[in-house]
């Protein structure tokens, strides 16, 4: 037999044959999957230089500053689905909860309808409530054992039916100046929503590299079953998230109050897509594992940019739908890694 | 090893079992109310509870229903045309018919299918806002009164001119327009045009939609700030809570009050926003009229007061009349219809026709 | 030291443990073996604390102890190496090996990754695997997984002060020759810091590595002998109940292929896989394809059922030259594939038996282009008589079936779809050897039939056994062809220098 | 291991439990909404609500394809909008021929929603979102953003809508037809066959060389077109076509499915199940107004109900993993 051959069999340890096979495999240099996660970023970038081209004052310092208030509520919805979709599973029940916080501050803090001044007590209270509505939520989907997008689908309605029954149906106005403050204090440029949405993300990055929980969540994505044969509380995690994503919608309620200086049932309206295709353009995956806060963070511009561009492009409000949908196509096809996910559902 | 792949059926069993318990549970808690065929039932059917307009409709029917002392039923179509439809097929089926609808129909196709049910049924309705243009009260005597609508067309015009007259008659303005296939987007975004062409140095800039939301305006005035800057003098909105969206996007840049806004609807907001100077204009139809008169004018023909097929054309198809709310008269407005209930005379059925409806 | 005191387990009416008592000492590596569904899997479990006995008890250090957990077994000491691995291919090496015990590296809420790491490059040393703990698991190979795994289960030595027992659940059964070599020589190398428990189909695996042998059949241990008292044969009987068939691979039914070519290959190539490869397949052939994880044979098997296109190259199917873009083509002109993941590309375990039998043609049970119910399940009970599936009717699921038995239904499929060509990629990984044996008899009616068929086998007695001829690969080309026919087969030696 | 004799028993029974579970949350309801208003159970009012179902059913019966086969379809409500304008404006023109324009355009749709999905291998919630914004669009520039009436001349074409069949109104009987139809198809023929399949355990189908990606393009085509037949019935129902028409009746379908007792993951129900889904929702909603819910707390009841219903209904036998 040849020396060669003998020599290379002698000497391959473990880790020669190891690392050999997948490069084959796969049969895709590595350096461009290493690229794969930073697709949605390219997207972003791509999508802002087209608009900025064609309209220079897209670059203002201004309209960054408009942009990114605009991506501050949507960023905090986001995060707190973006956990819910790591697990794999996801919840549908952003515009309800996110309605019964708004709500919900608006008739504890100073507001017009009542004689209720609890200022960020208040607050404190509704996102509370919205963390309990999430976690009602998480106990439905592992108690009774019902798929998260039906127990979610059925919340989302209780949610906006306990936001009209507590106002009657009619609007209350919050006059609360530090809750509004939010929307109207500006902290370098930036209005203190945005810094609040921003820590938020911070927040939620450290909990999801640094925590246990935060890791679990990628484990039970990965694989539930193996993650309970380690020993991992998978069904308490998964209350956990839910818990959490609840109370992030109600933040997002104290925003949507301070910006709009009201609260009302349909205070939501329209946000939960915007919500989901955010976590998705962003690269996460629906089936769980893959993905997460920051590329959300990436995906909640790439929807805010888009919006903020149809307006500054004056693209008829016909043909607007049409636009984003392609485009949202566009960025998705960019930024999944089709060779890592077998299956696309 | 299928050892993992049967959850022991016992325990799914209880599980079920209490689940059951519990849906037990919830349908003892259902209000039960007796309807009484021999009383006549009021039912305003209207899109949802979940908006200011719509609550104060409810009200001005609860109020009716209490001075005549009738049954008194609320149904919502939650934006869903068939909900709605059905809905009302039931109350019918459950009074058998003996009861007076008063309905905005969540789209204008649905007032066909509604009043055929309702003269099927023998129950007198009234349409508001929407009906299809090819059907009339007249064909189907006497169970369909009246259609009541306001002039979109009218009354986009005038808060248009409210608006360029607050931005001193000539600069660029914005429009901010409802789900773009809703009649009244379409009607007042025609009043608003009329007022663009007899004032020829009032340019509008941009229209943008923003489907009636507050929220999505909100965004929208954002973007437009940074297209226009300080080309942007007014803002037009197709209704008040887009305008209040609007202005809330204003007073984030303190801009609220330098651009002048005006909105349609006369919500609790926006007649406050018309005080503060923060609105140049807003137009009440009066909702709570409405939600009675819609009513009252039905159930005067079931009980006989009036024959409506010897009433004119211009009494079952009408406009109602609503108020430009202003600087001047928005303090007035505020205290008689915000701060209490408005005063409405259950007699004078046409004392606010402003004429029939134009083809 | 570990002993199981007369534990009983049942699963609904299902007698999975009954009466089972056994016992683990110090230092020693205990082999377990038996047939599918003989109880050993369920034993394992039992041990790991996934299930808690019904009856009877586990006693540590002669006082009786209740794991409640799989957490609670791995602080008394006990880990497992599962059969189907449990490593997420989504988290890193160290993530993986820490899984559910990040406490340690907690500091004021956050977990410290620099310490995390580095212990898991201490663990990794234990098994001489020089991985980078940050690597995602999905990078890895089989081989570099298991060597994860069993480091995974050494780190139970910080958490406790108990002596280590490692459950290893048939951790060789979808291992290369090479790789088994290695995880013996680790696993004879801690055996000074762990007990270990084996679990393998492969009686001579057994036998080279255990001190003492368990053998199971229907949840009782019906027998247990040091290693020294043990042969292959006596071990088989006790298992099947019978013995081991005089000529395992049924060498005497191997008859010379017929001359008719059905599939040929010709500078057949995918880049990065494999190139070069030149071959040609004979009516009632069984062209057997021997190499390491690594040579190419994974890529070249998938390439002839059409999920990875050559690159280059000709291929030939009856004379005519194709590229099979995906698998519809490959079934289309008559080739059908024995997937080595069963339980995932074989059968769809929640549908019931006639409907998989049925999948790859359903042709065959049309009536006037409509589907036939009827005519399905008596299509399907013929299947299950002509194989001898054990299953208790066409209608059961799939996933309610034994391995073997599965692996029956995969092979019906293909036999109902009418395919003259059968790609078998490890046919009988993870059966018994009673399944094995129906594998083997199987394969030879085939070939009888005239059905050409691609082997790649778990083993090279396999390989050797029951091909017509073999072609060996490294690193992606063909390093030497054998003529395998009955009296001049190759031996593995022939073989093995020829692979590595 | 060898499966037991009375494990089994236990299973099909449970299964069989299962598969009837839906009939008796339905019956349950109208026997309790029954109670609690006499006048429900009429014949009448019972023919009425199914008539209201109908429409639902339809779409609720497209997107089946699509949840079988472990796919979601959020285009439904634009696609049934997109067809009751088409159908408007062509009636007057070309008379009958607008139906199968409508559905034509359906059919279209989905089978683009399909092929963009299967080659560019984008999530179906994903490519069917952009589709529904596509769907809408054209439906906005061809009726000009206005509800289009129907005239007497064109309801002179839909009377196999509005009218009555043996004294059946014949949304019902349309509504069964496809009924039987779904049914049909997703038992005797290769297509339900495999939808199942692909839903169960897609990598073996693959391996099975079952075209899947067909079989997948194939699913969204139905769905849509049979959301185009919805259409074509509300416009009917309406006697006019609206770009906004159908809208609310998205989640509501969706809601049918699951709530029919077929897994949202796919491979486990069918059409026969949404049947009763749909009836189920149609009876929650209208017997809310008929027991006469405080309107306030209608939604909060519903969507608890959703989820009792959903409780009792789906089937957890196959469904492994709960995501």
């Amino acid at each position: 037999m040849d020396p060669e051959v003998g020599r290379q069999s002698s000497n391959s340890g473990v880790s020669t044959p190891a690392l050999r096979e997948p490069e084959r495999a796969k049969l895709r240099p590595r350096s461009l999957r290493r690229l794969r996660p930073f697709a949605p970023f390219v997207a972003l970038v791509v999508l802002s230089l087209l608009v900025g081209a064609l309209n220079p004052r897209f670059f203002e310092f201004n309209n960054v500053v408009r942009i990114a208030n605009s991506a501050a509520i949507p960023l905090v919805l986001a995060l707190g689905e973006t956990f819910v979709i790591i697990l794999g599973s996801v919840d549908l029940s952003v515009e309800g909860v996110l309605a019964v916080g708004a709500v919900v501050i608006s008739l504890l803090v100073r507001n017009d309808s009542n004689a209720n001044a609890l200022g960020w007590t208040g607050a404190a209270l509704a996102i509370a409530i919205c963390a309990g509505i999430g976690c009602l939520s998480g106990l439905i989907h592992v108690q009774l054992r019902i798929p998260s997008f039906m127990a979610t689908l059925g919340i989302w309605f209780v949610g906006v039916g306990m936001a009209t029954l507590a106002l009657g149906g009619s609007t209350v106005r919050v006059l609360d100046t530090n809750i509004r403050s939010l929307a109207l204090t500006r902290l370098l440029e930036f209005p203190l929503a945005v810094w609040v949405a921003l820590s938020a993300l911070g927040l939620a990055w450290v909990f999801e590299r640094f925590t246990r929980i935060g890791r679990y969540v990628y484990a039970i994505g990965g694989g539930e079953d193996l993650a309970v044969l380690s020993g991992i509380p998978v069904k308490r995690v998964k209350v956990v998230i839910f818990t959490l994503a609840g109370a992030l919608y109600g933040l997002a309620g104290l925003l949507s109050a301070a910006q709009l200086g009201m609260g009302n049932a349909l205070i939501g309206s329209g946000r939960l897509f915007f919500t989901i295709t955010a976590v998705v353009v962003g690269g996460s995956a629906l089936t769980g594992g893959e993905g997460g806060v920051l590329n959300t963070f990436i995906g909640v511009l790439i929807i805010a940019v888009l919006a903020n561009g149809m307006v500054l492009l004056g693209i008829s409000p016909y043909v607007q739908q049409a636009v984003q949908g392609l485009l949202i196509i566009v960025a998705v096809a960019l930024s999944i890694d089709r060779a890592r996910l077998k299956i696309v559902k | 090893m299928n050892d993992f792949t049967y959850p022991i059926p016992r325990r799914t069993f209880i599980r079920r079992a209490a689940v059951l318990a519990g849906s037990g549970a919830l349908a003892s808690m259902l209000p039960y109310r007796v309807y009484a065929a021999d009383k006549v039932t009021l039912v305003n059917s209207i899109r949802s509870l979940s908006n200011p307009y719509h609550a104060t409709w409810n009200q001005g029917g609860q109020a009716f229903a209490n001075a005549i002392g009738a049954d008194y039923v609320t149904l919502v179509t939650e934006g869903d045309s068939e909900k709605g439809i059905a809905d009302i097929r039931a109350v019918l089926a459950k009074t058998g018919g003996n009861l007076v609808l008063n309905v905005d129909p969540n789209d204008s196709p649905d007032a066909r299918p509604i009043v055929e049910a309702c003269v099927k049924a023998g129950a007198y309705v009234v349409t508001q806002w929407n009906k299809p243009a090819d059907l009339h009260p007249w064909d189907f005597n006497p169970y369909y009164v009246a259609h009541i609508s306001f002039d979109g067309v009218r009354y986009g015009e005038e808060t248009a001119n409210a608006l360029i007259k607050a931005i001193g008659g000539s600069g660029g303005i914005v429009a901010l327009g409802g789900i773009l296939s809703n009649t009244p987007a379409i009607e007042r975004k025609a009043g608003l045009q009329k007022a663009l062409d007899a004032n020829p140095n009032v340019k509008l800039l941009d229209l943008q939609v923003a489907n009636w939301k507050s929220s999505e305006a909100f965004n929208i005035v954002g973007s437009w700030l940074t297209r226009f800057g300080d080309q942007m003098k007014g803002i037009w909105a197709a209704n008040d809570d887009m305008g209040t969206g609007a202005l809330e996007a204003l007073r984030a840049e303190n801009l609220a009050g330098k651009i002048p806004i005006t909105g349609i609807d006369g919500i609790k907001l926006a007649v406050e926003a018309v005080r503060a100077g923060e609105f140049a204009a807003t137009v009440s139809w009066d909702p709570y009229w409405q939600g009675s008169m819609g009513l009252a004018i039905p159930y005067a023909a079931k009980t006989g007061k009036f024959e409506s097929v010897k009433e004119p054309k211009s009494h079952r198809e009408f406009y109602g009349t609503g108020s430009l709310v202003t600087k001047e008269n928005a303090d007035e407005f505020y205290k008689t219809h915000i701060e209490s209930a408005p005063k409405i005379d259950f007699d004078d059925l046409w004392g606010r026709v402003t004429g029939q409806i134009r083809e | 030291m570990l002993s199981v005191k007369n534990v009983s387990k049942t699963f609904g009416v299902v007698q999975a443990l009954d009466d089972v008592s056994l016992e683990i000492n110090e230092n020693e590596v205990v082999g377990l073996v038996g047939e599918n569904g003989a109880g050993k899997s369920t034993l394992m479990r039992v041990l790991a604390g996934v299930y808690a006995p019904d009856r009877g008890s586990l006693q540590l250090g002669g006082k009786s102890i209740v794991f409640g957990s799989p957490t609670g077994a791995n602080l008394n000491g006990i880990g497992i190496v599962f059969q189907e691995q449990s490593l997420l291919p989504n988290l890193s090496i160290a993530e993986n090996i820490y899984l559910g015990q990040e406490r340690q590296f907690v500091r004021l809420g956050l977990i410290s990754r620099q310490r995390l790491n580095a212990a898991a490059r201490r663990q990794l040393e234990k098994v001489h695997a020089d991985f980078d703990p940050r690597t995602r698991t999905s990078e890895l190979n089989f081989a570099a997984r298991q060597m994860v795994e069993l480091a995974k289960a050494l780190a139970l030595e910080e958490r406790t002060d108990r002596h280590l027992v490692i459950l290893l659940d048939e951790p060789t059964s979808m291992l290369e020759q090479r790789d088994i070599d290695i995880l013996f020589a680790r696993v004879r190398a801690l055996r000074a810091r762990a007990s270990f428990v084996f679990v393998s189909h492969r009686l001579e695996e057994v036998l080279e590595i255990s001190d003492r042998i368990y053998v199971m059949k229907d949840g009782r241990v019906v027998a247990h002998m040091p290693v020294a008292d043990a042969t292959v044969p006596q071990l088989h009987q006790l298992m099947v109940g019978r013995d081991r068939h005089a000529e395992y691979y049924r060498e005497s039914r191997q008859h010379a292929p017929r001359a008719e070519v059905v599939m040929e290959a010709s500078g057949l190539a995918v880049d990065g896989a494999y190139r070069e490869i030149d071959f040609t397949l004979r009516k009632g052939e069984v062209l057997g394809i021997a190499g390491v994880i690594g040579s190419g044979r994974e890529e070249l098997t998938r390439t002839l059922f059409g999920f990875l296109p050559q690159t280059r190259g000709k291929l030939r199917v009856n004379g005519r030259e194709v590229r099979l873009n995906s698998p519809s083509e490959a079934a289309d002109i008559g080739i059908g594939y024995i997937p080595r993941e069963r339980r995932v590309e074989g059968l769809v375990l929640p549908l019931s038996v006639a409907v998989n039998m049925t999948l790859a043609s359903l042709q065959a049970v049309k009536i006037r282009g409509v589907i036939s119910p009827k005519r399905e399940r008596e299509l399907a009970k013929r299947w299950v008589e002509k194989l001898h599936v054990r299953t208790p009717s066409v209608d059961t699921l799939c996933l309610q079936l034994s391995g073997g038995n599965q692996q029956k239904v995969v092979l019906s499929k293909w036999m109902n779809a009418r395919s003259r060509i059968l790609i078998f990629d490890h046919p009988t990984r993870g059966l018994d050897v009673g399944a094995k044996e129906e594998v083997y008899e199987l394969i030879r009616d085939l070939s009888d039939d005239g059905i050409a068929i691609v082997l790649t086998a778990d083993t090279l007695e396999e390989t050797i056994g029951l091909c017509h001829s073999i072609l060996a690969m490294r690193d992606g080309r063909v390093t030497a062809r054998f003529d395998a026919s009955p009296g001049s087969k190759p031996s593995q030696v022939d073989l093995i220098r020829h692979m590595v | 291991m060898p499966p037991n004799t009375a494990a089994r028993n236990w299973i099909s029974i449970a299964t069989r439990m299962r598969g009837i579970a839906p009939l008796l949350v339905l019956i349950g309801l109208v026997a309790l909404i029954g109670m609690l208003k006499p006048g429900f159970l009429t014949l009448d009012t019972l023919v009425v609500v199914m008539a209201d179902t109908a429409t639902l059913f339809i779409i609720a019966a497209g997107v089946t394809f699509v949840i079988m086969l472990g796919g979601i379809d959020l285009s439904i409500q634009s696609v049934a909008s997109l067809s009751s304008v088409i159908v408007a404006m062509m009636l007057p023109g070309a008379g009958y021929w607008a139906f199968p324009a409508a559905l034509m355009a359906g059919l279209f749709t989905g089978a683009f929603s399909g092929i963009v999905h299967v080659w560019l291998r984008i999530p179906s919630f994903i490519v069917t979102l952009a589709t529904s914004g596509l769907a809408s669009a054209a439906a906005l520039l061809l009726s000009q953003a206005r509800s289009i009436t129907i005239g007497q001349s064109g309801r002179a074409f839909l009377t196999w809508v509005t009218g009555r069949l043996f004294g059946v109104p014949s949304v019902i009987i349309v509504g069964a037809m496809v009924a039987a139809a779904g049914i049909w198809i997703q038992r005797y023929t290769a297509f339900g066959r495999y939808s199942t399949a692909i839903g169960a355990g897609e990598a073996a189908t693959v391996a099975s060389g079952v075209k899947v990606n067909r079989q997948k393009a194939i699913a969204y085509a139905l769905s849509a077109g049979l959301s185009a037949l919805a259409g074509i019935l509300l416009a009917g129902r309406m006697s006019s076509g609206s770009p906004t028409l159908a809208n609310e009746l998205l989640l509501p379908a969706i809601a049918a499915v699951v709530v029919g007792g077929t897994a949202i993951t796919g491979g486990a129900g069918g059409i026969g199940r949404t049947v009763l889904g749909a009836l189920i929702i149609a009876v929650v909603r209208v017997g809310m107004t008929f027991v006469g819910i405080n309107i306030f707390a209608q939604q909060m009841v519903f969507g608890l109900v959703l989820i009792v219903a959903v409780a009792i209904t789906i089937d957890r036998g196959k469904v492994l993993i709960v995501k």
